[in-house]
């Protein structure tokens, strides 16, 4: 069952406004090239879903005017400081925010993955996060007396989009540890993919590598694009650009530096890293 | 970055680590966050002291031993295998409640942080929740915050084996109180005063019993010798930009 | 963080008299040596838990009294037939059976593995299960009008037992896509593990192996032991000895017979596979 | 293990893989239990059929594609990703109860079978659930099962988006109507009869609306061709003992 590889932007051709896509969070596979090709779509009013956080992919895409609702524990550039566009659209209320927290998210998504309605977690409970969050509750624990627990309902997104280093022809994608990228594949109804190369090898009929490899029949469609998680690192891969990511975090502060980065970086044409 | 043109007998960041150090002590796993360079070094002198005993796991490294991806973290805290974690705040007030979301009103905030991570799980689990605050200020240390991210204390039927163990900032060692739920200056760091913590404390908060403040100890020489090299060595893999200013070491770009 | 390997006699030791212990399916990693050294150890009331299905390690620990409650979603010989001692205490109304079905049993491992105090599943809905089963409820999905859902309380195995291809010095187990093993671990308070062999690479360390590897936070005793889940296949390592399996279903089918079985490949001594 | 002297020219397990495959052309993905070898022969011979449209896997052994353990088939159904899947039980009844579990009294049963395996969620979970029973008596089709280990239908309010969708024996195929809860006659196979059916049968079923009752067609010799060479192939590698006895083929210890 042989999956024939597209390009990137016949990848996001398939989302439509108000998609609800889950990204993985900033250490973790982020196909850039995918956010970038959805800015160049012009998409709107996307309903982001941090698993369980997002990054530089979030922010580009908060920025552009692509989103309305980003659903996550976090929105960070890490060490960089605050995510800008993030933080200027929160401040300024343009976005809504559905404040989670890590794994509540990862339950919501769990209980997709095990087709149940919801799922339940510990903690949580006194927290803010409760009061803004209609469509979580406080419910009780049948198996004993005066326990509440949080009910969290499951979540299924439309899309998950990733990046990884390589697809074999089958369709299955070496992820290796980063299994929140597995969950989220099961979790959603269609999984993009970006890899740096489709190998010959079958990875899933290895018994080594069949442990770290997503199956590909949760896999919708891939494109082959070289550094597609730039200027984010690719465990396995390359490291982050450092130079970029400051460049972008001094750009980014004011909207009109951001319109420039957009310009050089997302519309005129896909940049490659420079330095090996 | 600037090279200091002395190095200090003791850093401050040395003082923290061995203060923090202590609190690991004997513990079976430690879990640092990811942006987290003071308490990742403390994890990694506690176990270069216990290399047997004391595990240590760095979220979001490759240098753990997870791979369940991102959920396996608050797995473990969930089957209770993890006795210590660590959490900041944008705020945090004198009841230990923390805010990693915003200042103002939460629908036009006047400052937006990234958000509460795993907070709202970790802070009830752990058993011992160390809070970390360089900066130690009115600004940061308040006496109530605008937004709840996770409670520093929960009513008796919240199911809830963890919480905040003690507050270390720049300036000084706080004990936390489950019961009275109030911070107890334990010691002030070298170079600071009980006037200065005063001023710069947004809360109220309870002095030693004896009402003696004493000075957070300093490390010795053989654990300065030990934070310099393996701890510092350790911490560039994975701070590299922490590891580079401090201790003048790493891979910086 | 090493881990000192020990002897099966001493791994089984830590193993009390009603002690619950979840054990894999026939078809992943059994390891019949330890179940063996439990029979000789005498170890009485136990309660098995098959994860989610148990073979010949449960029909012999069944046979030789070790048992008092079961909780599976089966206990088969698969192709050879009925499993002879379970089938026999189960119609002499001596052995308590708990009969679950796979997902519950693996939904109520995973609320362990979250900490949580239970999980939900669709499904069950007036099947005859439910009608034997006090611990497991049926009650409302929060988030809808009418909708019923089973709820299943958590649960915690005292033990996780298994055999595996190779360990490494740390401790670390290599599962490969066996991944209800790691569940196993996750939800049981301590788990014994035997292992063909132990091997200087570090299989955790190394991003190729790491995900199909059990973290050694999760493994409390080892013992290296050859042919441990004879005769059993050992995926990986080797095929089922059919024809002792043959021999096990003759003899088992009385009373009889099944001690002599006993005595011949438990009592006697260890066995080894003798054909390669 | 007998050679057979002569190769019937249709086998009756043969007429029994293409009928099933009829009924899973064009569905995207047939899972198959651990030890059913027809079923798993006719997902085969679908999948050769149509090899880029149809997925098969086969429970427990290594040669699927799943890779998180037991809980992935079940999780698969819960996510709508498995279309077909067979169930057997020790009894069936004209409801399409299935029991697994025991005849007689639970506590102290005539008759314990190995237990309920995942029926009593994948029967509710995937559109198309073939139950499949070889012998064909009263035996095992009963008119009320002694144990439901899954109801073949449930009230309204309950989620079910799968259950029974057929039954087929080594007599015959049924059809089942899910709102009348009754099974329908479709077809007999070839060498017998309406009246065999009947007498082997405890539960009251209905004819085929015209009356009449044909004979379930036999595969065509193109199609025998196939399961005699790349199934019969493909199947010795999972269940060899039934390859061989069937086909003269396979990896007999």
């Amino acid at each position: 069952m042989d999956i024939t590889p597209t390009s990137v932007e016949s990848l996001v051709s398939q989302v439509e406004d108000g998609a609800m896509i889950a990204l993985p969070p900033q250490y973790s596979n982020c196909s850039l090239v995918m956010a970038r090709a959805l800015i160049r779509r012009g998409v709107r009013d996307l309903h982001l879903v941090g698993v369980p956080q997002m990054g530089l992919h979030a922010d580009l895409l908060i920025g552009a005017g692509c989103v309305s609702v980003v659903e996550t524990a976090a929105v960070t550039m890490g060490e960089y400081g605050l995510a800008p566009r993030f933080t200027a659209a929160a401040k300024a209320g343009t976005l809504k925010v559905l404040d989670g927290t890590c794994p509540a998210i990862l339950t919501q998504l769990q209980a997709s993955e095990k087709g149940t309605p919801f799922g339940v977690l510990r903690g949580m409970i006194g927290s803010d996060l409760l009061k803004h969050r209609d469509d979580w509750k406080v419910g009780e624990n049948p198996f004993a007396e005066n326990d509440p627990i949080v009910y969290l309902p499951a979540l299924k997104p439309d899309f998950t989009m990733m990046h990884a280093l390589k697809a074999d022809r089958e369709g299955n994608i070496w992820l290796g540890v980063r299994r929140e990228l597995m969950l989220m594949a099961r979790a959603s109804a269609a999984t993009l993919v970006t890899v740096e190369e489709i190998v010959d090898e079958n990875l899933i009929a290895d018994p080594v590598t069949a442990a770290g490899t997503l199956p590909a029949i949760y896999v919708s469609a891939i494109a082959e694009v070289a550094d597609g998680a730039w200027p984010y690192a690719l465990p396995g891969g390359y490291r982050e650009d450092e130079a970029h990511l400051r460049e972008y975090m001094t750009l980014a502060q004011t909207e009109e530096g951001f319109q420039t980065y957009l310009q050089r970086f997302v519309f005129d044409g896909e940049p490659r890293v420079a330095a090996e | 970055m600037t090279t200091p043109t002395e190095t200090p007998t003791v850093r401050p960041e040395e003082v923290l680590i061995e203060a923090i150090s202590g609190m690991l002590a004997g513990l079976s796993h430690v879990a640092v966050g990811a942006s987290s360079p003071i308490p990742g070094a403390a994890a990694f002198l506690t176990n270069s002291r216990a290399p047997t005993k004391t595990r240590v796991s760095i979220l979001g490294s490759e240098r753990n031993f997870f791979n369940e991806g991102a959920r396996e973290l608050f797995d473990l805290a969930g089957q209770g295998r993890i006795d210590a974690f660590f959490l900041s705040g944008g705020q945090i007030d004198g009841q230990a409640n923390v805010n990693l979301v915003a200042v103002g009103d939460y629908r036009k905030p006047k400052a937006r942080f990234p958000g509460s991570f795993g907070s709202a799980h970790m802070y009830y689990l752990v058993p011992r929740v160390i809070l970390f605050r360089w900066e130690h200020s009115r600004r940061t240390l308040v006496e109530q915050v605008d937004f709840i991210s996770a409670p520093g204390v929960s009513p008796a039927n919240v199911h809830r084996p963890g919480g905040p163990h003690a507050l270390i900032t720049n300036l000084c060692l706080f004990d936390f109180d489950r019961q009275r739920a109030r911070f107890r200056l334990r010691s002030v760091h070298p170079g600071h005063s009980l006037e200065e913590v005063r001023d710069q404390t947004g809360f109220d908060f309870d002095l030693p019993e004896d009402g003696q403040v004493p000075f957070t100890p300093t490390p010795d020489a053989a654990t300065l010798e030990t934070i310099r090299g393996p701890v510092a060595r350790r911490l560039a893999e994975v701070y590299p930009t922490f590891a580079a200013r401090v201790f003048d070491l790493g891979s910086a770009a």
